[in-house]
């Protein structure tokens, strides 16, 4: 039960460093948060991390090295999602 | 028989009669949605594996994307009209 | 006692039958869209799962092939009659 | 036994009714049209009696997967695999928002919240609950009667501050 909320930790402090080191904003600029198409620390990127790491967890095991896999891949896609679905 | 797949196939029955006898456009795209709403439901009740997860949801996503066209193609019919 | 292959063998029948009697031409795609819904209920009834993952991934790309087709259609309507009554030196 | 299982069937219901309608009006479904589809539902619904701001809440939900899709899925997979069931939903409903052009706060934050409340509330409703109990809410919204429904999601709408 420790093992599995440790890995979780390790894939959602990954995804923010990286995030952080590849100058993704900490909060969208134009001012109604709720209709803005711009990617943050706060909103997607999290979430996406958690989910690939579910999913690698389910696929191969538990092991240690998978989360740092997941979060780096986290906020890759975070970063790059205008450039992949296309710009609004 | 189970109680709760037979309400759901219930309404999903009730909504296939009121898609067939609706004249409305607008209102076909309403009971179509809660129609995949019902058949995402049968496919993970039926088959109980990881597999039929991502089924309901690769069905779900694609039929509301067909939505989304139909609806917008009404609209730019109205406008050239 | 199936519940999934009575919804769909119903969805099938009633989506075939929509597609001939009704007349206007998005009404005619909407209920293709049923039928549709009621083939990959099929599909999954017989435990066929990654067919049914590839046609509900194939279903929107041919209604939007079909949308598009009706809109060019209905362009190339509007636009020929004004054109024709732009050019009355050819139209002798 | 039997009344038991109407009696978890219908509380569940209620809870998903109240999770994705507030989910949804807080984040501004019922303001605007967020695709050009969305509006011309709004604007039939208006012709038929019923409220403007409640037919683009109806047209939206067509439209674009939101907290009622996130609703659904995730307690599909919290019933198929356990609580990391409900995170891998979260994502996929996330890139499906992204593909039908949505922001997607509504879609990932409704899944997100219903995971928690299953996780909470499982010894008592197991999880197969809540998927029949999503079908009756969406049922009384999009199936059952367009008007009153629309009527009383615009009341919603005007006391949350959204909307006229």
């Amino acid at each position: 039960m420790v093992n599995i909320i440790l890995l979780y930790l390790i894939s959602l402090i990954t995804s923010i460093v990286v995030a952080l080191l590849l100058k993704v904003p900490i909060l969208p600029k134009k001012k109604p948060i709720r209709f803005s198409f711009e990617t943050s620390i706060v909103f997607p990127t999290p979430i996406l991390a958690l989910g690939i790491e579910a999913i690698l967890r389910n696929l191969f095991g538990n092991y240690i090295y998978l989360a740092f896999i997941a979060g780096l891949f986290g906020a890759l896609l975070s970063k790059y999602a205008d450039k992949l679905f296309g710009e609004v | 028989m189970d109680i709760i797949e037979g309400v759901i196939g219930f309404i999903a029955l009730l909504m296939v009669f009121r898609i067939f006898l609706t004249r409305s456009r607008a209102r076909k795209l309403l009971y179509l949605c809660c129609l995949s709403f019902c058949i995402s439901a049968l496919i993970a009740l039926y088959v109980k594996s990881p597999m039929g997860g991502i089924v309901a949801i690769i069905y779900f996503i694609s039929s509301t994307l067909t939505s989304n066209a139909i609806a917008y193609t009404i609209e730019q019919v109205k406008d050239i009209e | 006692m199936e519940i999934l292959l009575i919804v769909s063998g119903v969805c099938c029948i009633l989506g075939g039958l929509g597609v001939i009697l009704h007349t206007n031409p998005i009404n005619k795609i909407i209920m293709l869209g049923l039928l549709n819904v009621g083939l990959i209920g099929m599909i999954v009834s017989s435990y066929y799962l990654d067919i049914a993952i590839i046609s509900s991934i194939c279903e929107p790309i041919s209604t939007i092939i079909l949308l598009l087709g009706y809109m060019k259609y209905l362009t190339t309507l509007k636009k020929k009659k004004k054109y024709g009554r732009d050019l009355p030196i050819l139209s002798k | 036994m039997e009344i038991l299982d109407i009696i978890k069937l219908i509380i569940a219901g209620i809870i998903c009714w109240i999770n994705f309608v507030l989910i949804d009006t807080y984040f501004g479904l019922p303001e605007k049209p967020g695709v050009l589809g969305a509006k011309t539902i709004g604007e039939k619904i208006k012709e038929i009696g019923g409220n403007l701001n409640g037919g683009y809440f109806m047209g939206n939900i067509v439209c674009s997967p939101d907290a009622s899709a996130g609703t659904l899925l995730a307690s599909i997979m919290n019933y198929l695999m356990g609580v990391k069931g409900g995170l891998i939903a979260a994502l996929l409903v996330w890139i499906g928002n992204r593909l039908c052009a949505d922001p997607g706060y509504a879609g990932t934050i409704g899944a997100l919240t219903i995971t928690l409340i299953i996780y909470l509330l499982h010894p008592i409703i197991g999880a197969k609950y809540f998927v029949g109990g999503m079908i009756l809410a969406i049922f009384s919204i999009q199936g059952f009667e367009h008007k009153y429904a629309s009527i009383l999601l615009g009341k919603i709408a005007k006391k949350m501050n959204r909307g006229e």
